[in-house]
């Protein structure tokens, strides 16, 4: 069985990086081969994910032709399909938006080849079936990541990479350390035999162990509760197109790896490590909100609702049913597509007004009413109101949380989804409809094809909230086949 | 940098020896310990070594190419090695006959242009310095 | 795996988290170089007993040989984290560049 | 998910439906000529009033529990639009978030209380779930009426949301109109008529309608005599009528009747009302009605709607008003002989509530229109097409008021199974019980006095602080702040401390195997002990030598021991790539720091790190050795399932045609392992040159 087309949404943007390194010199080509190259790979991935829904089982490639768990299994289901699609989207509107951006006489030669290295760290680490190969992935993302960071961030503003990459440092020893646990444990990495060895010892302690350093090497990526220092002061310093990346993709592979482990891999009834989950949540969910009123940076505001929504995610994870992995999934999804347009309108204001302060800025009500009713839209499906799509979700969780007795953890979900209604109101008052705000540059008219851009993401966004009966319907399917353990064993080893 | 014309002499006959070691680590990788990536690190060293004794200080120099060049086809053999097999309707990485070992020179050419690259931007960049 | 192997580990790991929490970034640097090694060692330490083993090179004539995939893992790490080590050090290049100075309250005032 | 857009069409939303439509087509009128401004804002203003009525008519309609959530919500939103509408004054946007906090949080609830039911019911379809049994626990039913009655008190202005009300009131007249007596709090009044079916048999809920909607009555009631505002008079009297229909719903046992009397009762001359003060500012610009005085004869037709109207809130016969007080107090004297003297409070604070509501009608008349008029007022006439819409809605109080058949015979056939009596008793222009003529003539006699005795006192109420938005920023500084999120040097602390405390407390949880397990580590040999004490000196001499140079020294020759470990430990591959890597870090170092070491020298005295980081410092760094001790000793156990390591060293050479077993795993058997190892190296050094170098002096070949 050769389904070698699974290796290629990770081969195609390593070649297409090696090409942009190569083709330094001619500037609008490279941006066209990198858009060219993301359709490419959007391509693959929607005859693969098709495949899946037709055939419903997973996709299997045995790298190099060696069975599992020997060599390294790349498995593609729904989930990694759901995921690679929206990141390859993501780039693409965010590439593209970015060349509006960033002039293309000052963009840094390295900036592409690292992106598309970063793509290709991301999209590993959804595909992979293999613990290390996992662990690789995420040194390919999180080094191309610091890369970018450093690269793309102003002189005076480089040094905020350092506390990023060192707690990501840690988060990798402590990922090593994991794998030496889990290699000593279960004296196998591969996801499907990790599966199969462990439920033979789900009462040993040492599997406690494993999974609680899991969730810290997830929860540092994914930034949760203690963990997610790093996050508030780096994604600020990035231009706003890569920051719009970052926010919407980064944090979700650490949430995609708590999915695929704690789902697909280990024993379900490890109960304790989902109630650990759950009690982070909380504080995840309320303090990563309360921070957002103290910041008048819109980016630092949007940074740490995403703290917040993480939590909300978490929720659903630690609920650990179907129909509350089904609704983390969904929240998943939206909460990508509407973090990152809310970062790109951060842009555009930047672009317009010279700072995205909100005591700064002000009067777009007024000047811009197309840029408010975007923001106005985002805003609202951000903090979970119908009839947008962070709405339907919402409801699922709750649901799902009443039915286990969790009511703290309801009434955190309904509190942070107030205060990030009220957090998108002080932007918006502040932001938008005060006129008294000082202007610090006078007003330059931004790129219009910059506006489509970001427009297209929230009508996606706006779709998926009028129409969510097809996305809710792929999660659940996605978080079914999750969820079979079973199925994913038979298909996995031969 | 530490220039002096009898150690020039010694480090060149080194930089032959040492890189003559290299390559036997190279080849003999898949069967004894060695590899590309000793390899690669060991000839790195030698032309580090050469540069930090020889006048002018530029690794780029003994190179003759760019050693982001070096990395770039040592990158592009390994990802076309992934890509090869797939002609033949084989799984990606498959390796037949001679691909392993060149899969190792694609590794050695990586490693040696990383190395050299980095190596030659931090003596370029803090001799530049006041 | 033998006791004093145990120890080691964890006055490595005592020592590096030590020197990370440090204001000097020099100290910093030296650290996360320190918990490279250690993380090397504790994937060493999952391959069990070395005693009455051999090296994972086939020689024909024993046949009870240490477990290779770690080694396989360490090699990678290895790898890794001279990438880091290399990314680190040119950022604490730039950083100390522009802030002119290696303390860390310099940088980042309490 | 059983979201789905259906429709209920009964008496219930028709009759909301059309007088909601009523209204909204007079109140699109009126604003026609009372809106003055910018042509587009203008057209923002029909937008959100018709993007208002679309959602409510939404919401009326719907038959599905999701979906009339939606709706409501969707009202919350568009209010707060308008009521935002004068979007830059600060002022404006406080009563907008105001208004949008309470009807969004309590709306919360209502989702919660809808979820509930959908679980109970199986089903989110209203209509259903009428003939369908609840199946989780009663508790779950307590919770989901409590939840759904959150929601509609938030809506509808109940006690302790009714704040938001008269600070909503800023917003434009055709605004308050349309939303603050017709439309929007009516919503929770339709959602308790809505569920009454499905709720009224629960035993909290009259309680729970009775003693909020008493609160809200007196309370509101009172508050309206003390103000002088206008639109507060206007807005605190509808928090009084609203608490009075909601305390109707709970009187009305085994059955409502003529509940929609009521409502259009209230409808009818609050919109009136709101219209006549909207018609009184824009021609005098006053606010405070004790500067307004004789108004007659400079607008007899407004003077004559208006009195109209207050005469209905004072219940005077002749206007729906009264009729409508005669039934409810008709109602209590029933409750009260039949059922128990409980009721004797409600009854007392609705006559006294009656009697401010009569004292606000006069207030709201005499005093404004009687009179002579100062020469400092100055008025501009209002035109004809404003006053209009209160006058059809005056005419509309007085026919009915006269005519209460007509109302019988147009809205009889509205009434709907199971929500109200059937067979219902005709409403009577007056009533046959003695008791209830005293006691309206003991409530006209006292209201007027109440108004006599207030006529020249200014009494006010100091307003209830609401939080906003700044305290919220305080508080978020302090969070920030406690958990040190503004200081990155932290950061590694407090993360290190959490993976300690976390996976220490699971693994020191677990004495027992631990235990176990020690006594499997096997004995080390000679040299094994001595390396390692070797390692470990060089180790903490790392840490404790002065001075960069010997650090370093301490680190490479560390590095250099570890590479005799492997070999010890049987890993030549190890060793040698060990060896290797740890000469060119040092060269790398070496490069970074002989050309920093001045200045780094340079800031060595300074003030010592404070002692508690030092000592923190000193803990979290044993923790950490501790902790890996531990998860160490976990890992010296027996391995629970034989590694696949075994495959590799016999399948070597038969299947990579590899001796070396580490090398044919790295290039062969995980392989795709390698490819993304040596990308590492390559962002790892992209990355390291964007920092070192300047953008143009890459690729160049100068040096």
């Amino acid at each position: 069985m050769t389904s070698n087309l699974i290796v290629f949404p990770i081969i195609l943007p390593l070649i297409t990086s090696i090409l942009l390194i190569l083709c330094y010199k001619r500037l609008y080509f490279r941006r066209y081969l990198s858009i060219a190259s993301l359709f490419l790979q959007m391509y693959t991935i929607i005859v693969l994910t098709t495949q899946v829904i037709k055939e419903n089982t997973l996709q299997v490639l045995y790298v190099g032709g060696w069975d599992a768990p020997y060599g390294i299994a790349l498995t593609f289901d729904l989930l990694s399909g759901i995921m690679t699609g929206i990141c390859v989207f993501l780039a693409i509107i965010t590439l593209l938006y970015g060349f509006g951006y960033t002039p293309i006489k000052k963009e840094h030669l390295f900036k592409l080849p690292l992106f598309f290295f970063m793509i290709a760290g991301i999209q590993l680490s959804f595909i992979t079936g293999d613990l290390f190969n996992l662990f690789v992935a995420f040194e390919i993302l999180l080094i191309a990541s610091f890369g970018l960071m450093s690269l793309e961030s102003r002189s005076n503003h480089k040094k905020y990479t350092y506390p990023y990459v060192a707690l990501n440092l840690v988060g990798s020893f402590v990922f090593l350390v994991t794998i030496a646990v889990t290699y000593r444990l279960l004296g196998t990495l591969n996801f499907a035999d990790m599966g199969v060895r462990s439920h033979l010892l789900t009462s040993d302690p040492r599997l406690w162990v494993m999974g609680v350093m899991l969730i810290f090497v997830f929860g540092l990526k994914g930034a949760f509760f203690p963990l997610y220092y790093w996050l508030p002061k780096s994604y600020p310093i990035l231009p706003t197109p890569t920051g719009a990346f970052y926010a919407a993709m980064l944090t979700k592979v650490g949430v995609y790896g708590m999915i695929r482990l704690f789902g697909t891999v280990l024993p379900h009834s490890l109960g304790t490590l989902h109630t650990l989950v759950l009690v982070l949540a909380i504080p995840t969910m309320l303090l990563g909100i309360l921070s957002a009123f103290s910041k008048k940076s819109m980016r630092d505001i949007l940074c740490f609702n995403l703290i917040s929504h993480i939590g909300v995610i978490m929720m659903g994870l630690g609920l650990f049913t179907k129909e509350s992995l089904t609704a983390s999934l969904f929240y998943m999804i939206h909460h990508m597509l509407v973090i990152a347009s809310l970062f790109l309108i951060a842009g555009l204001i930047i672009k317009m007004k010279g700072s995205d302060n909100i005591e700064n800025i002000g009067s777009l009500w007024k000047t811009s009413p197309l840029l408010s009713g975007l923001f106005l839209i985002q805003g609202l499906s951000l903090s979970g109101l119908p009839p947008f799509s962070g709405f339907w979700p919402t409801i699922g969780l709750i649901r799902e949380g009443l039915s286990q007795g969790s009511y703290i953890l309801v009434f955190s979900l309904l509190a942070s989804s107030l205060l990030t209604l009220l957090s998108m109101v002080h932007i918006l008052f502040r932001g938008f409809w005060d006129t008294q705000s000082p202007n610090v540059q006078k007003p330059v008219p931004y790129f219009k094809p910059m506006v489509g851009v970001a427009g297209i993401l929230v009508l996606v966004s706006l779709g998926l909230g009028l129409y969510p009966e097809p996305v809710l319907k792929l999660s659940h399917d996605a978080t079914e086949m999750v969820l079979n353990q079973k199925a994913y064993q038979s298909q996995v080893l031969p | 940098m530490f220039h002096s014309i009898i150690l020039y002499i010694v480090g060149r006959f080194l930089f032959v020896f040492i890189n003559l070691a290299a390559l036997y680590l190279l080849i003999r990788g898949h069967n004894a310990p060695g590899g590309g990536f000793i390899a690669g690190v060991t000839t790195a060293l030698s032309f580090v070594f050469l540069t930090i004794i020889s006048k002018s200080g530029d690794i780029k120099k003994l190179l003759i190419v760019d050693p982001i060049y070096v990395m770039i086809t040592g990158l592009s053999i390994v990802y076309f090695l992934c890509l090869y097999p797939t002609f033949g309707f084989k799984a990606v990485l498959t390796h037949s006959q001679f691909t392993p070992l060149l899969f190792d020179v694609g590794i050695y050419m990586v490693v040696v242009g990383v190395i050299g690259s980095v190596m030659s931007a931090m003596i370029h960049n803090t001799e530049q310095l006041p | 795996m033998s006791i004093t192997t145990i120890y080691l580990i964890g006055v490595l790991t005592s020592c590096a988290i030590y020197l990370i929490l440090h204001r000097s970034l020099v100290k910093i640097l030296f650290g996360f170089g320190l918990l490279g090694h250690t993380a090397n060692l504790i994937l060493l330490a999952s391959s069990g007993n070395p005693n009455g083993k051999v090296a994972p090179i086939i020689d024909g004539v024993s046949n009870s040989f240490v477990d290779p995939i770690p080694q396989a893992l360490i090699l990678t790490a290895i790898v890794i984290g001279f990438g880091v080590t290399a990314y680190l050090t040119a950022l604490f290049y730039h950083i100390f560049q522009t802030e002119k100075s290696s303390h860390a309250e310099d940088i980042f005032p309490i | 998910m059983g979201v789905s857009l259906s429709f209920i069409l009964d008496g219930l939303s028709y009759f909301f439906g059309l007088m909601i439509t009523l209204i909204g087509a007079l109140v699109f009128l009126y604003s026609r000529y009372y809106m003055t401004g910018p042509k587009e804002e203008y057209g923002r203003f029909y937008m959100y009033l018709l993007l208002f009525m679309g959602t409510m008519l939404g919401c009326i309609f719907s038959n599905n529990m999701i979906t009339f959530f939606v709706f409501w919500e969707l009202t919350s939103i568009f209010s707060f639009c308008l009521i935002g509408f004068k979007y830059a004054d600060p002022e404006h946007q406080k009563s907008a978030l105001t208004a949008l906090v309470v009807t969004i949080g309590t709306g919360l609830y209502l989702l919660v209380g809808c979820v509930i039911a959908g679980m109970g019911f199986h089903t989110f379809q209203i209509s259903e779930m009428v003939s369908r049994y609840f199946t989780l626990p009663p508790v779950w039913f307590t919770i989901m009426l409590v939840c759904i009655l959150i929601g509609a008190f938030g809506k509808s202005a109940q006690f302790p949301f009714h704040f938001w009300l008269p600070s909503a009131m800023k917003a434009p007249v055709p605004v308050s109109t349309f939303l603050h007596s017709a439309a929007m709090v009516k919503l929770g009044i339709y959602a308790i008529a809505r569920f009454y079916p499905i709720l009224s048999n629960h035993p909290m809920w009259a309680p729970l309608l009775i003693t909020i909607g008493t609160l809200s009555m007196t309370w509101g009631a009172v508050r309206a005599v003390l103000s002088h505002q206008i639109k507060e008079i206007l807005a605190y009297s509808t928090v009084s009528q609203l608490g009075l229909l909601v305390l109707f719903y709970g009187l009305s046992f085994h059955g409502v009747s003529h509940d929609y009397f009521h409502i259009a009762n209230h409808m009818f001359y609050k919109a009136t009302l709101f219209m006549v003060a909207g018609i009184l500012i824009t021609s005098t610009g006053i606010r405070d009605i004790r500067q307004l005085k004789g108004l007659r004869k400079y607008m007899p037709l407004t003077a004559f709607s208006c009195a109209v109207a207050a005469m209905s809130m004072a219940g005077i016969p002749g206007t729906m008003g009264f009729i409508a007080k005669e039934h409810i107090l008709n109602m209590f004297f029933l409750l009260i002989a039949h059922q128990s003297l409980f009721f004797g409070i409600g009854f007392v604070c609705f006559i006294l509530s009656s009697i401010c509501l009569f004292a606000v009608g006069c207030r709201l008349v005499i005093p404004i229109f009687g009179g002579k008029k100062p020469p400092s007022l100055k008025i501009v006439k209002p035109r004809l097409p404003i006053q209009i819409p209160a006058i059809i809605l005056s005419s509309f109080i007085a026919i009915f008021g006269i005519f209460p058949s007509l109302w019988a015979f147009l809205f009889s056939s509205f009434s709907v199974h199971q929500l109200h009596k059937f067979p219902m008793d005709t409403i009577h222009s007056v009533s046959s019980f003695p008791v209830t003529k005293a006691a309206t003539i003991g409530i006209f006699l006292l209201g007027y006095l109440l108004f006599r005795y207030l006529e020249n006192k200014s009494l006010s109420v100091p307003a209830i602080p609401f939080p906003t938005l700044p305290s919220l920023a305080k508080l978020g500084s302090t969070v920030t702040h406690f958990l040190r999120l503004d200081k990155p040097l932290d950061y590694l602390f407090i993360v290190i401390g959490f993976l300690i405390c976390a996976t220490g407390w699971v693994s020191f949880g677990f004495h027992q195997p631990l235990v176990g397990f020690i006594s499997d580590a096997i004995k080390p040999s000679m040299l094994d002990i001595v390396v390692t004490s070797i390692i470990c000196l060089f180790a903490v001499a790392t840490v404790v030598v002065n001075g960069w140079i010997g650090r370093l020294i301490s680190l490479t020759t560390l590095g250099f021991l570890i590479s005799v470990y492997f070999m010890l430990h049987k890993a030549p591959d190890l060793a040698l790539t060990q060896l290797l890597i740890e000469s060119v870090t040092l060269i790398l170092l070496l490069l970074l720091l002989t050309r920093f070491s001045a200045s780094t020298k340079k800031i060595d005295h300074r003030l010592p790190f404070t002692s508690l980081r030092h000592i923190l410092k000193i803990c979290i760094s044993i923790g950490a050795g501790l902790w890996i001790i531990s998860i160490l000793i976990m890992m010296s156990g027996p391995p629970a399932s034989p590694p696949i390591g075994s495959f590799f060293t016999l399948h070597s050479q038969s299947l990579a045609k590899g001796l070396n077993a580490v090398n044919t795993i790295l290039v062969d058997f995980r392989g795709f392992d390698t490819v993304g190892e040596i990308s590492v190296l390559v962002i790892a050094l992209l990355g390291a040159l964007g920092l070192i170098h300047r953008q143009k002096d890459l690729f160049s070949r100068k040096s």
